[in-house]
């Protein structure tokens, strides 16, 4: 069983530039930040070795960090710049019995990150839900449809924090 | 016949007596469509259960709605599916009657303020007949529901159509 | 071959097993609820429909914020001194009237959370649960006390009160404002009770 | 020279009566045979994450309540065992206590359910009736502790909304003799059913590292003949104290891993719950269950995963907390979410028919997946 600070290391060991950061400190849980295009190779890298085995994702969620600051443009439209997307992962290892969050880091613009679907089929709805909720685009995934809200909801990623409801959807009023 | 031309304007004694009968027969065997949304659907398949036992009242649970009299809408309708409901609605036979159970059916119950993918009530796609109140309502409010319905459709008339 | 007259005797057995178990339950009584006649006791802690004893409201407003779907909606009117509302079953002064208690049945979601907070206990579910209705108005269940006229009479009066009361304070600032005229010495702590209005 | 039918899309809901709730199957058929399955779910899709971000966290209970609808109780459980983890509160033993006992009386309720209508599905309507008989007999026990009959609102942060009814342990230790019997009288009405089996064996065979894959929990991976259990392999609450077995599938009356081990183990596994009931009733420690609720809840800056045991299988709580008083964000990690995802899997190559078969004996419920 190893601590997520030694798989930080030894992961930082082997790809380098590719291991932003470890967090530590946070109540309760330690992560480790990877670069959203390298995600796929070092959750490859981590199912199969034989030192780590994490071979169920137990959890993938979007998360909106709220962080942008909010300008005003000229015609009085709210622009938050610098938002960032996180995703967190959250890896377990039903043989070897050890546990590792790791988290990606995008940008609020254009929210891209490398699919994990390949390497855990559970991946696949998760990934389609943070798509539906937040807009993060997966790389390579083989069905990347809403799930959730219907096809043809044209109102936007409704889990972002600046999401606003539409008034009518299909002629049926939404707000109460 | 004289009651599709609607020349009996007015209640008399042959037409109340075919009302009586009429409503009597509709009145005692409502065929439900079974059909359940979320957690009410669970009351309402304990209602149908062996301890509250639907069938005394002659409601049988039916899988098609062109088979049944009376739409239980048990459970929050989201706007992907009030457009099912509408539509299942649409292919009941008249008469047809709608029981909307518990607070999510009525008026989006817990999730009317944030709820951005919830239809604030059912009766914005379909009319209502009968609003039992619960969250979920217990399987005798069901019932209770059931016989007001029933009470309504006693009052019935063939000349005026009240519903 | 073998198989094919096993599975047929397996099938036959075992429908008849369950059907033994069945037939059994023929000799038990039923354990039916005939409900329109016959009705359950409830236990004491049944959580159905919400009632308000507003003899005991005080207008704290604390169930309204413990509630999750926000279906209770509370309006005070604060009350003169010389007013008289009484006192509440547990000895709690009651200083506000209540022009507003209603409670949307149609939204709630029976959780009970209200319940706790309130000071009072005024607050509380019964075990009633037949009160379906044929129009959703209906859910809508007011308990205030007060006839709307009385209403009118008490905001009038509160209404009446703070206009006092601001008259006065605009007098005090008026003197005040000349008094700074002279030395330079301000009092912010004089402004600021007044103005806080439920 | 072999028959060629053409290929054919079939709606399957989602107004069926037997995809337990509203969900859509896309099912591409040749013929009879099933090419592909498509889910299409969100027909429930209540908003849960938006409003746990708008209330505090003791308001957020009632909405957790209202995921699972058919396990509330262990529903609540994992989300309380978040929360607190993230507070970093214990508990008291008597509270453990109970909610294990409360839990393990939802997990037969709820296995109960998807039994009974397991069997409605397949065409026996007996086995419903009399599991919803039984059913009755909990939620009374329920009902006389907290209030409700479905939806409980009962395990709060740190504590209980109500100590346990004085009559309660009565009536619970009453329940036990009277409801081991039962499960045989299940046994004999639809277990070893020879046509129930024929519909069940060796239909939808889940193998175990495919189902490792999915991330399928509870009993649809232990059906697979994989012993997992989170109550011993990952002990939360006082789990760690009862003495228990984790029931497998081990392909009795086919291959392990197909419909029937699946749904024996959850008949497996009432029995089992049943034991923890009966020495966790034995050992209830004396104490005050609301001491150690918190005035108002307000978690440090952090995040938190937590998971337990529910019927339907791991269910994770991942919270993130700003330091305020309404979580910043909720993510459920929905057993039945994931079970759902390997229904292509399992349906493929299989007959029409064998869908309900195999949809029931995964045993979802869809306020869980739509959230």
């Amino acid at each position: 069983m190893k601590t997520t600070e030694e798989i930080f290391n030894l992961l930082k060991e082997k790809f380098g530039e590719s291991i932003i950061e470890f967090k530590t400190g946070v109540p309760v849980e330690d992560f480790i930040v990877v670069n959203p295009f390298e995600i796929d190779k070092v959750c490859t890298f981590l199912r199969d070795t034989d030192s780590y085995q994490f071979n169920n994702l137990m959890n993938l969620s979007g998360v909106d960090d709220a962080n942008g600051k909010k300008i005003t443009g000229e015609q009085g439209e709210v622009k938050l710049e610098g938002r960032t997307f996180s995703l967190f992962y959250h890896l377990e290892s039903m043989s070897l019995k050890q546990k590792v969050t790791l988290a990606v880091r995008m940008p609020g613009e254009n929210p891209e990150v490398s699919s994990v679907s390949e390497i855990w089929r559970s991946a696949d709805w998760h990934e389609r839900e943070a798509f539906d909720m937040f807009g993060i685009k997966f790389l390579n995934h083989p069905d990347l449809r809403r799930i959730l809200m219907p096809y043809d909801w044209e109102a936007g990623y409704p889990l972002r924090k600046d999401y606003k409801n539409p008034e009518f959807y299909q002629g049926m009023k939404v707000p109460y | 016949m004289g009651l599709l031309d609607k020349q009996f304007t007015d209640d008399n004694i042959i037409i109340t007596k075919v009302e009586d009968v009429l409503n009597w027969a509709r009145l005692s065997s409502l065929w439900q469509m079974g059909f359940g949304l979320a957690c009410c659907a669970i009351e309402m398949m304990a209602t149908s259960a062996s301890h509250y036992d639907f069938d005394r009242f002659g409601v049988i649970p039916r899988p098609s709605p062109r088979q049944s009299d009376v739409i239980i809408i048990s459970g929050t309708v989201t706007l992907k599916m009030a457009i099912r409901i509408k539509r299942l609605y649409e292919q009941m036979p008249d008469p047809k009657y709608v029981i909307s159970m518990g607070s999510c059916s009525n008026c989006g119950g817990p999730y009317w303020e944030h709820g951005y993918h919830v239809l604030k009530g059912v009766d914005r796609v379909i009319p209502v007949d009968v609003y039992v109140p619960g969250c979920p309502p217990r399987p005798e409010a069901l019932l209770e529901g059931l016989l007001k319905l029933q009470e309504k459709i006693r009052n019935e008339s063939l000349v005026k159509k009240t519903a | 071959m073998r198989e094919y007259f096993n599975n047929i005797w397996l099938g036959l057995t075992t429908v008849f097993i369950g059907m033994n178990v069945t037939f059994k339950h023929l000799f038990k009584p039923a354990v039916t609820i005939q409900y329109p006649d016959v009705k359950l006791l409830l236990p004491e802690r049944e959580r159905n429909r919400l009632y308000v004893n507003m003899d005991d409201c005080i207008g704290c407003d604390q169930c309204a914020r413990a509630c999750p779907v926000s279906c209770i909606s509370i309006e005070t009117v604060k009350s003169l001194p010389t007013d008289d509302l009484g006192k509440t079953s547990n000895g709690k002064k009651k200083a506000l009237w209540l022009t507003k208690f209603d409670i949307d049945i149609a939204k709630c979601c029976y959780c009970q959370l209200c319940v706790f907070p309130c000071p009072t206990e005024c607050i509380y579910m019964t075990d009633v649960f037949e009160f379906s209705e044929y129009k959703r108005e209906n859910l809508l269940y007011s308990f205030v006390t007060l006839t709307p006229d009385e209403i009118a009479e008490k905001k009038n009066n509160f209404e009446k009160a703070e206009a006092e009361k601001s008259a006065q304070k605009a007098a005090a600032a008026a003197k005040k404002a000349e008094e700074q005229a002279a030395p330079k010495e301000n009092k912010p702590s004089a402004e600021k009770p007044e103005d806080k209005k439920e | 020279m072999p028959v060629k039918t053409e290929e054919m899309i079939l709606n399957m809901g989602p107004q069926h009566p037997s995809t337990h709730g509203v969900l859509r199957l896309e099912l591409l058929l040749e013929g009879e045979i099933i090419k592909g399955v498509k889910p299409h779910i969100g027909y429930l899709h209540r908003c849960f994450e938006k409003h746990a971000e708008a209330m505090t966290y003791p308001q957020v209970i009632p909405y957790v309540d209202r995921l699972d609808y058919l396990s509330s109780m262990y529903n609540e459980f994992g989300y309380v065992t978040a929360v607190e983890k993230l507070l970093g509160i214990e508990v008291p033993q008597r509270v453990e206590y109970i909610r294990v006992i409360m839990g393990e009386l939802q997990r037969i309720a709820s296995h109960l359910v998807a039994i009974g209508t397991y069997g409605a599905d397949l065409g026996a309507f007996t086995p419903f009736l009399f599991a919803f008989r039984d059913r009755e007999k909990i939620l009374s026990l329920f009902e006389i502790t907290c209030g409700a009959r479905l939806l409980y609102n009962y395990i709060w942060i740190g504590g209980l909304s109500h100590d346990l009814h004085p009559d309660f342990v009565r009536l619970a230790r009453e329940f036990i003799p009277y409801f081991r019997p039962k499960i045989k009288e299940m046994n004999d009405l639809l277990s070893y059913n020879k046509i129930f089996v024929e519909r069940t064996a060796n239909v939808g065979i889940l193998p175990p590292e495919t189902a490792i894959n999915f991330g399928v929990s509870g009993p649809n991976l232990r059906g697979s003949g994989l012993k997992w259990d989170l109550r011993r392999n990952d002990p939360y609450s006082v789990y760690d104290k009862f003495d228990f077995n984790i029931p497998v599938g081990e392909g009795r009356m086919g291959t392990v891993g197909d419909c029937w081990d699946r749904y024996f183990v959850r008949i497996l596994e009432m029995e089992e719950s049943l034991k923890i009931i009966e020495q966790a009733l034995d050992q209830l420690p004396e104490g005050d269950v609301t001491s150690a609720i918190p005035k108002r809840v307000k978690p440090p800056i952090g995040q938190v995963y937590a998971r337990v045991e529910n019927p339907r299988g791991e269910l994770g709580y991942f919270i993130i907390s700003d330091g305020s008083v309404n979580p910043f964000r909720v993510k459920v990690r929905a057993p039945s979410f994931i079970s759902l995802s390997v229904m292509d899997e399992l349906c493929r190559g299989h007959m029409i028919a064998d869908v309900i078969a195999i949809l029931g004996s995964i045993d979802i419920v869809l306020g869980e997946i739509d959230r």
